[in-house]
């Protein structure tokens, strides 16, 4: 089969599935659905594969499959299409590779739900549109992707619709998303308006010649290609949880757990890092849009770190962990390393998906809880889970062997991200020094709070009881759990009910293992693999011109710098490691002493730096005083009282008082045709003598 | 296939005579009769729905001018001159394609003087279409100004608890603006001495007068539309109009006003146009923004997608005074899109309405329990109406916002934010709506969609979807037109 | 002193305007109401009279006969639709005459 | 001259406090005297313009018919008058100011005649024709034009006349029931056979209907 | 000099006059056939109205009648509006147990006058026919005598009008007198070039007297009260032909006699069209009864004819004579329709009586509700295109603020017409109604559909009738 029909049938077996799982689910059954949605992503999945290697070692080279015209009015042309080059190419391993694990691994973690077409439907539903996200040719299937991914996270996020969380969580997400969309919507203006075009393979030889021109509004003159950047990077920002629009991340852990794994992991949130490397022609000649992308990527890294360590919901631990790395990609991408942008993006997808997926299996060995307070002591019930959170753990935190440069996926990517920041900052880039110091710092904080999520679950004393998980089992449909924690929240959907009679943790079945296996498979040796490919010395032959680089960015060079500067993210791990077994092996319980002191700085981290709240208090609640005051205010008062309302009001008393004038006597009318007659008189020698 | 304007836009009246005979032979309150009457009008609709759609198939896309022209003198120098070109005969098709949708809406929530209502819906189409089709201005402004009749009347006699004050309201406020349009037309025809609407496309007024001509159309068409602030008409006539008038307000009523700036405020007075799209932008911005927020706090479902709609307009009237082609062929294609999509959501809610008679969004809750194909609909046009990519919503949006973007960015920049804000009202009522346990007991034994109402909401669907997907089937017919408008109105701004 | 045509239609405009005035000032009496009216009547076939006599035009004269004439007609339906009210109402007050009015 | 000066401001005078006096008269049957007053000053300020025959016109007419009638439905309508009167007083000033108002109005812009207007009167070749044929009186000058241009319009005064007898016969006329008329027609069409009936009666019964 | 070509022109009046007094002396000795004497009056004013318009045309007593095509449009107009109403009149008085067969009589002999109006060449032509039908309208609005409201509609009508003629003739007194002549066409010599400031004087009396009989504001205060109280087909009758035939001796007296004073007068009707406009605008608004509210709508409806008046050239002229012929369709039907509906006998006349109609008298609910818009002045009914016609000749006349002014007032009059619609249409009903009498029914339904959609054909031909008709004023 040529190349062209097999990305054809990727890019299109999931959608079928969809549909069919979606519009005849009930009709053919569950297990007819989801085997026809996981039978289609697997196929999709080896197809991938297959395109993959022959691009990486089959000398493939990029096409484009044009299927039909989308929206073509003037020069405002895009097609229906299917891009292949060596960022495509990545995405869609990731992308088919995850998702058809996720499904597979669905078939137990859903088994007692009651609608798992619906579930299996929205699953291939947003392969489908990440899939026509990564391999747009044109800013409007890019964007189609874009939001159809978004649709699939909301529907997703409140797949337990009668959980007022998840639906409140659904909507923060779609409506963030939102507010990223509304930069990326004017950065794809501006792009048009600019250059007349909005495929990519017309825009992208055009920029170095218009790199310095400028575009006027408001009392601003701007960069044109920084202006139009920055504005494409507000929608990374939120589809990738960057500072500012993070907020939804987190609530998004209120859908199930594989979509946790698949979506706000292992691809879609990635999608903004795939827009930016995507985009490096034109990054390439906006310095000041890379500095903000740095930024925002570092402060995100830091900040999500932050919060990560002082939460308590397993969940969200591991989706502030997201947060955190999403915000290495950006720096990576933001100092001109988009490769080890790329690279981050790939193995992150591996050990994080499995972070997810294993932490998946805690919460459905223990009776959705997911307060890992209450967990503890849980690796010999979960001995598998335990296995592959532990390598998981290791892979994000980027141990290796220094010298020999062998480790864990996440070492070499982390690696490359923080020695090219460096390397831009001995460039001559500021930003690059403050990446690099960030980064390394958020390593150390990195691999505390993700040792002390494996710590707090399956080391130590058991903080559980049967009791307690036989009180869940029994209240399943209840919503929160108040003497909980804040934010320690309850799935209170049909989580898996193995029927375990002396309510002990339990193992979970083998679609569930069999995902988490291959999962750490990639976790451990995606690095290894796939480093020289993609950010060493063969990197420009794997790319094949996917990612532009300009002439003077050597960033991805090997690095010249001291040893402790090279081996800093990998003694910052180390250092972080050996607090958390510190405090949560060595001194069990020194974590909790400490939250109970409530500390100011603790606080801060715990509330999130109180982003919701300041939302809160500022959109949330002027967008609903506004709303009152010009409905009330403005609709009711101002506009119908001064207008139909006033104005009929008016004018029915003006026509009482002229009926009033009617008062039936001969004598009045007499007189008011005499005050015409008088009048017209004095009027008319008036006007006659004018 | 000359006459088949005429025979498409009078076909209805066919209808109309039939029901007549059939009232004159039976009682109105046999349910035979009533019976009788409905299929009547379902029919009529149909073929006049199949007549459109073999004019659609007959029409010539690349010719910019106008097609199937019919002209006969009438009096006062005045014609009976009948024309489509790219631009109205997708109008003429939407209308035609609504209406058995609003007839068979009707089958059963209308129970009361079924002939009546009819009457008034067939009478309406054709009007509706006459506005699309004729090319006489006089003729126009008859075709536009009697559809008040029939709306005014479905709204006083089929409406809700204050539809006298809102049957009022639209059709005093419509009126206003439309007698100052009356006097601007007569000024034109005095002028320019012809009635004809092509000739007067390529007169050109003196520009001081323009500013007066154009004034006189705006404050017709932007009560239409309808803009911010002539807009309070529109959440009172939607909230107590029935289900189908909604859909017919929405869908076809409120394009009016946006067919009208295309056809004559852009191309006949060009110089007031330029000179005025500063206010226009500015209006539709607020339209957009405001209106947004005010839906946003509306505890009526109604009222809400009603206040969505004048935020969707807002962006269909910057798009038409964006002065280039992706905001023209933004703006048509927002408001055909808007036709379908606003009016599914008004069947949507007249679905629940039949059944528990209230639109009171705290009244539901959790309908997907029940729903689920209904919660499925229902999302699908949700997700069309804050514009998501893959429904037409989006098309219409993106372009007419594009086109915005070169005139002038601010106000692209600021109607951006109506995608935020429509996303943050329309999911926020779905939620409340269809999410959810059944908390309120009266809601525990109501049904999902039955067959009439699949059969209603299938073709909106696919119309949706397609419109979509392959948007193209819809610039194929407009882009000749659309491209001579644009094409004239810059040539004759001088840029 | 020449008496001349300005003082026949002074003396004219004086008595029209007394007629005139009559009428609402008489508030009460429906029967002044119309003798007012005959002397505006009077003061026009004054002025025709005036203007016939010093234009030399006897079609002034012939204008003001028609006056007459129609004037007396109107004498008799107006007392004629007088006398049906008062048969209606027992009082020809003209404050009498509003039950029809706003 | 004077002499006719004289006339004029006696007669004009006359006029016009006749005038007043019908509007401000308590009694209306004062009132319509005042009227006959003002009417045969009238007449005599006519008679000095050389209208003759309509002066005796409108003696004929108004003092002969019109205010008899009305002194007739004075009388006839038993009314209250003293009742009638009150309020005059209240509202003369403000009845006072319009008409006021008009007759300055009305009688400077007659006046003007003797400024500018009466130059533009002898320009017209209208001014002194017909009429001023010397040797023809009043009457027969009114009469040649009345019988010939105007002889349309006098049928038509006819009409008017008419509507007026017509409405007052039908304003006024009543045909009170229980009131026997003569009906000459019935009266002339009877006949033996429908004046009596003969009845054959047998002895001792009587009548019995 | 033979008076046998003079009285050739005026066949029409002739026919209606020897009409009038034989259906007189047959009323009088038959009087129990008054329904014959109507019907053989019907005859007669269509007879009339034939011979308006097939006779030649001419001049004759000293040019002070002249027959010309305005005069034969008009006149046929008014006759076959007062035919209209003789069917109506008699079954309503019937009903009510007032017989007579002096109605007929008197509608022929008012339709006299007003024929003679319609082609008056002079003064006194204007003020004999002013007089003639005036004293038949006073008659015929208090001939329900026992009715204390007709009565006094009467008296008010009876002493508005009186003071109305005084207006009329001292104006026409003080133009006879500067002009020095009673001819419409000398006074148009006489006026060229600079009229007299007395002959302007008298005019606007003149025009003060007219503006009385057209009842536009501020001459307008009779019109509510007398139309409330006359007899309904009685009001039928004056709110449309006499209308029609005091507009077109406005235009006569304008056109003809001040042709050279057109700026003059042209402000003088703007004012007064537009106060009127205002009046009957607003002052409906707050009505309840039927009568009086149509009383506002004929208020403000010769505000718009008037304003086409003032354009003050033959397309106004033209404007104002199609106007004026739809208008008289309106208002005729509509108070046609008034006249056939009652309840228990009682007449319906407020706007509550009407609730839920449109289920008790389909057909007369129709067409008051065309009647209705068609007033209004919404497309497609006759009263848009009267209003398009008025409205485009005042545009063109240079009175665009004018003419905005007027559409808004239009909007503000809306208001009570839909008020009525709404009443019919969307309230419950109130209590069955009578059996409506068969005339009135026909006559209501039959011009309902003339309002619309027969208008739509009949403007074919009225449209250059009315043209022909309006050079005929001497406006150009």
């Amino acid at each position: 089969m040529s190349p062209q029909t097999l990305v054809t049938i990727i890019l299109f077996g999931p959608i079928i599935g969809a549909a069919i799982a979606g519009l005849f689910g009930r009709r053919i059954g569950d297990v007819a659905s989801m085997a026809i949605t996981t039978g289609l992503l697997f196929l999709s999945a080896i197809l991938s594969w297959v395109v993959f290697i022959q691009w990486t070692w089959g000398g493939l080279q990029p096409f484009t499959v044009t299927y039909a015209p989308f929206i073509q009015v003037g020069n405002f042309v895009s097609n229906w299409s299917f891009r292949l080059d060596g960022l495509s190419a990545v995405m869609l391993v990731v992308v088919t590779s995850v998702s058809s694990l996720v499904h597979l691994y669905s078939w137990g973690y859903m088994a007692e739900d009651d609608s798992k077409p619906r579930f299996f439907s929205y699953l291939s539903l947003f392969t489908f549109a990440m899939l026509a996200l990564i391999s747009a040719s044109d800013f409007m299937q890019l964007f189609f992707g874009w939001e159809g991914v978004g649709l699939a996270s909301y529907l997703l996020i409140g797949f337990w619709f009668k959980k007022p969380t998840a639906n409140a969580a659904a909507i923060k997400a779609f409506v963030v998303n939102r507010v990223g969309d509304f930069g990326f919507a004017l950065g794809i203006m501006t792009v048009f308006w600019a250059f007349g075009t909005i495929q990519f393979a017309q825009l992208f030889p055009m920029i170095a010649a218009h790199a310095h021109q400028g575009w006027h509004f408001g009392n601003w003159d701007f960069n044109l290609v920084d202006l139009a950047c920055a504005l494409l990077f507000v929608g990374a920002m939120g589809k990738s949880a960057q500072f500012f629009l993070h907020t939804w991340l987190p609530d998004a852990m209120e859908g199930p757990t594989p979509v946790s794994a698949l979506i706000h992991a292992a691809t879609m949130v990635t999608a903004g890092v795939y827009m930016v490397c995507l985009l490096s022609p034109m990054f390439e000649f906006a310095p000041v849009a890379k500095h903000i992308v740095v930024f925002i990527g570092a402060i995100t890294a830091l900040f999500a770190a932050t919060v990560g360590m002082t939460q308590n919901d397993i969940k969200r631990v591991i989706a502030y962990s997201t947060c955190s790395q999403l915000g290495y990609m950006f720096m990576a991408a933001g100092v001109g390393a988009y490769q080890a942008g790329m690279f981050h993006l790939f193995t992150h997808a591996f050990f994080k998906a499995l972070l997810f997926l294993g932490a998946g299996s805690v919460i459905a060995g223990m009776a959705h809880e997911q307060d890992m307070r209450r967990y503890g002591g849980l690796a010999k019930y979960l001995p598998v889970t335990f296995a592959v959170m532990t390598i998981g753990t290791i892979s994000i935190t980027g141990l290796g062997i220094p010298g020999l440069e062998l480790g864990f996926a996440g070492f070499y990517s982390k690696d490359s991200i923080i020695h090219a920041a460096y390397a831009a900052g001995q460039a001559g880039d500021a930003m690059g020094y403050f990446a690099f110091i960030v980064g390394v710092f958020v390593a150390l904080l990195t691999a505390f709070y993700s040792w002390r999520v494996v710590f707090f679950t399956f080391n130590g004393h058991a903080r559980w009881t049967s009791e307690d998980l036989e009180h869940h089992w029994h209240n399943r449909d209840h919503a929160h759990d108040d003497h909980h924690a804040s934010h320690a929240q309850v799935e209170t959907h049909s989580e898996p009910d193995h029927g375990d009679p002396h309510h002990l943790p339990h193992e979970s079945p083998w679609t569930m293992r069999l995902p988490l296996l291959a999962l750490s498979l990639g976790a451990i040796v995606a690095g290894v693999f796939f480093e020289e490919k993609f950010v060493g010395a063969e990197q420009h032959e794997f790319w094949r011109g996917a990612i532009y680089t300009a002439a003077n960015n050597h960033v991805l060079a090997p690095l010249h710098a001291p040893l402790l500067i090279v081996q800093a993210p990998l003694i910052a791990a180390v250092i972080g490691l050996l607090i958390a077994v510190y405090m949560y092996l060595m001194r069990e319980g020194l974590g909790a002493r400490l939250a109970a002191q409530k500390g100011p700085l603790y606080l801060f981290f715990y509330n999130k730096w109180f982003f919701d709240e300041l939302y809160d208090a500022t959109f949330v609640r002027g967008a609903k005083f506004l709303g009152d005051l010009f409905w009330k205010g403005g609709d009711q008062k101002i506009i119908d009282g001064l207008g139909p309302d006033g104005v009929s009001a008016v004018s029915y008393a003006v026509g009482r008082r002229t009926g009033l004038l009617q008062t039936g006597y001969v004598y009045h009318y007499a007189f008011v045709m005499l005050l015409g007659v008088a009048g017209l008189l004095t009027y008319a020698l008036w006007a006659w003598n004018h | 296939m000359t006459g088949i304007l005429s025979l498409t836009t009078f076909a209805p009246i066919l209808g109309v005579a039939a029901i007549l005979i059939l009232r004159f032979f039976g009682r109105t309150d046999d349910p035979k009769t009533v019976g009788a009457a409905k299929w009547i009008a379902l029919v009529t609709t149909l073929a006049t729905f199949a007549l459109s759609v073999l004019m659609l198939l007959r029409f010539d896309p690349n010719l910019p001018g106008f097609q199937f022209m019919e002209d006969a003198p009438w009096f006062a120098g005045l014609h009976y001159r009948m024309g489509v070109d790219g631009i109205s005969v997708l109008f003429v098709v939407l209308t035609t394609f609504l209406m058995p949708i609003c007839i068979l809406a009707s089958w059963k929530s209308i129970t009361t003087r079924v002939l009546e209502y009819m009457i008034c819906f067939l009478v309406l189409e054709t009007l509706m279409i006459g506005v699309f089709t004729a090319l006489d201005i006089i003729l126009f402004y008859v075709f536009f100004e009697f559809g008040l009749i029939p709306m005014f009347l479905i709204i006083g006699i089929w409406g809700g608890a204050r539809r006298v004050y809102a049957a009022f309201k639209f059709f005093l406020y419509t009126l206003l603006g439309s007698v100052l349009m009356l006097a601007a037309i007569l000024a034109m025809i005095q002028i320019a001495g012809t009635s004809s609407i092509p000739a007067l496309m390529v007169y050109k007024f003196d520009p001081g007068l323009q500013t007066w001509l154009w004034l006189a159309f705006f404050a017709s068409f932007a009560v239409k539309m309808p803009m911010w602030p002539v807009h309070t008409w529109l959440p009172d006539a939607h909230v107590e109009a029935p289900t189908a008038g909604s859909v017919i307000l929405a869908g076809v009523l409120l394009k009016m006003g946006g067919y009208g700036f295309l056809r004559f405020s852009l191309p006949m007075f060009p110089h007031a146009s330029l000179q005025f799209t500063p206010l226009i932008f500015a209006l539709s911005v607020i339209a957009v923004i405001y209106t947004s927020l005010v839906a946003f706090r509306q505890t009526d479902i109604k009222k809400l997608i009603a206040y969505s709609s004048v935020a969707h307009m807002g962006l269909v009237t910057m798009g038409i005074f964006s002065g280039n082609v992706q905001g023209e062929e933004g703006a048509i294609y927002q408001m055909l899109s808007h036709g379908v999509i606003s009016g599914a959501l008004f069947l949507c809610v007249g679905v629940i309405y039949d059944r528990m008679h209230t639109r009171e969004i705290a009244f539901y809750g959790g309908l997907v329990n029940r729903m689920p194909w209904y919660a499925a609909v229902f999302m699908l046009f949700t997700m069309g109406n804050v514009g998501l990519p893959g429904t037409s919503g989006f098309v219409g949006e993106i372009l007419s916002v594009t086109g915005t973007y070169s005139a002038s960015t601010w106000t692209a920049i600021l109607a951006t934010t109506g995608v935020i804000l429509s996303a943050v009202y329309m999911l926020t009522v779905y939620r409340r709506v269809v999410f959810g346990e059944i908390t309120n007991q009266k809601l525990a034994a109501i049904t999902d969609l039955d067959w009439r109402e699949v059969v209603i909401f299938a073709p909106l669907m696919v119309a949706t979807l397609v419109m979509g997907v392959v948007p193209s089937t819809v610039f194929n017919v407009t882009q000749a037109s659309v491209d001579h408008l644009t094409a004239a109105y810059r040539a004759a701004i001088g840029g | 002193m020449e008496i001349g045509l300005q003082h026949y239609l002074a003396v004219a405009a004086i008595l029209f305007t007394i007629g005139v005035f009559g009428i609402f000032v008489n508030r009460k009496n429906i029967i002044v109401i119309l003798m007012s009216i005959e002397l505006i009547l009077l003061a026009v076939n004054i002025n025709l009279v005036a203007f016939s006599v010093y234009l030399g035009n006897v079609v002034g004269q012939v204008f003001a006969m028609f006056v007459l004439t129609v004037a007396a007609a109107e004498a008799a339906v107006g007392l004629a639709i007088l006398v049906t009210f008062f048969r209606n109402r027992g009082d020809i007050a003209v404050d009498d005459a509003s039950m029809m009015k706003g | 001259m004077a002499l006719q000066a004289i006339a004029f401001y006696l007669m004009a005078a006359v006029t016009l406090a006749s005038g007043f006096a019908v509007v401000s008269a308590r009694n209306p049957v004062h009132s319509v005297l005042f009227l006959i007053s003002a009417f045969f000053s009238a007449a005599g300020l006519f008679v000095l313009m050389g209208a003759e025959f309509l002066a005796m016109l409108l003696v004929v007419v108004y003092v002969g018919a019109v205010a008899v009638l009305f002194l007739f439905v004075v009388m006839m309508l038993d009314v209250d008058f003293a009742a009638l009167r009150q309020g005059f007083a209240r509202y003369m000033p403000l009845g006072g100011l319009v008409a006021g108002a008009l007759a300055v109005e009305m009688v400077v812009v007659s006046s003007t005649v003797a400024t500018q207007g009466a130059a533009r009167l002898n320009d017209n070749p209208m001014a002194r024709g017909a009429g001023a044929a010397a040797n023809v009186t009043n009457a027969e000058a009114i009469g040649r034009v009345l019988y010939t241009n105007y002889v349309y319009f006098f049928q038509a005064a006819g009409m008017v006349l008419l509507v007026a007898m017509i409405g007052a016969i039908v304003l006024t006329l009543r045909h009170k029931p229980g009131v026997r008329r003569q009906v000459i027609a019935d009266q002339v069409a009877r006949t033996p056979k429908s004046g009596m009936r003969v009845v054959s009666l047998k002895p001792g019964e009587g009548v019995s209907e | 000099m033979s008076l046998i070509p003079g009285l050739a022109v005026a066949y029409p009046e002739l026919i209606l006059a020897i009409g009038a007094l034989a259906l007189l002396v047959w009323g009088a000795f038959a009087p129990k056939t008054y329904i014959l004497v109507g019907w053989a009056a019907v005859a007669v004013l269509i007879g009339a109205a034939v011979m308006a318009a097939t006779q030649p045309f001419g001049r004759a007593f000293a040019g002070g009648l002249v027959f010309d095509a305005g005069a034969a449009f008009a006149k046929v107009a008014i006759y076959v509006a007062s035919a209209i109403c003789i069917p109506l009149g008699q079954r309503w008085f019937q009903r009510r147990g007032v017989i007579n067969f002096e109605f007929p009589i008197l509608i022929l002999i008012a339709a006299l006058g007003m024929g003679m109006m319609a082609s008056s060449g002079d003064l006194i032509s204007l003020y004999v026919g002013v007089e003639l039908h005036s004293l038949a309208l006073y008659v015929l609005a208090a001939m329900h005598r026992d009715n204390a409201r007709a009565s006094e509609a009467g008296l008010k009508y009876f002493v508005l009008g009186a003071l109305s003629s005084g207006l009329l003739l001292y104006g026409a007194s003080l133009i006879y007198g500067f002009a020095g002549s009673v001819v419409f066409s000398d006074i148009a010599v006489a006026v060229k070039g600079g009229a007299h400031v007395g002959v302007l004087f008298g005019l606007i009396f003149l025009i003060c007297g007219l503006a009385f009989k057209v009842s536009a504001a501020p001459f307008h205060m009779w019109t509510p009260d007398v139309y409330e109280g006359a007899p309904t087909p009685v009001v039928a009758f004056f709110a449309a032909a006499p209308k029609l035939a005091a507009m077109v001796l406005f235009a006569r007296v304008l056109g003809q006699g001040f042709a050279g004073a057109v700026p003059q007068w042209q402000q003088v009707l703007v004012t007064i069209g537009l106060i009127s406009i205002a009046v009957g605008a607003f002052a409906g608004l707050a009505q309840k009864n039927l009568k009086r509210l149509w009383a506002y709508s004929s208020i403000a409806n010769i505000g718009y004819a008037l304003l086409g008046l003032a354009s003050g050239d033959a397309q106004g002229v033209q404007a104002m004579l199609m106007f004026m012929i739809l208008y008289m369709v309106d208002v005729t039907g509509f108070f046609a329709c008034l006249a056939a509906l009652s309840r228990q006998g009682r007449s319906m006349e407020t706007i509550d009586d009407m609730a839920g109609l449109i289920k008790e008298q389909p057909g007369i609910a129709l067409a008051m509700t065309a009647f209705s818009l068609s007033a209004l002045g919404l497309p497609p009914f006759s009263g848009f295109w009267a209003k398009f016609y008025v409205f485009k000749a005042a545009i063109h006349a240079g009175l665009a603020p004018a003419a905005v002014a007027g559409l808004v007032g239009s909007v503000v009059a809306a208001f009570y017409y839909l008020r009525l619609i709404k009443v019919m249409w969307f309230d419950a009903g109130v209590g069955a109604t009578d059996k409506p009498p068969f005339e009135a029914r026909f006559i209501g339904v039959a011009l309902g559909l003339f309002t619309f959609p027969v208008v739509w054909v009949a403007l074919h031909w009225l449209d250059p009738l009315a043209a022909t008709a309006a050079h005929a004023f001497g406006l150009v």
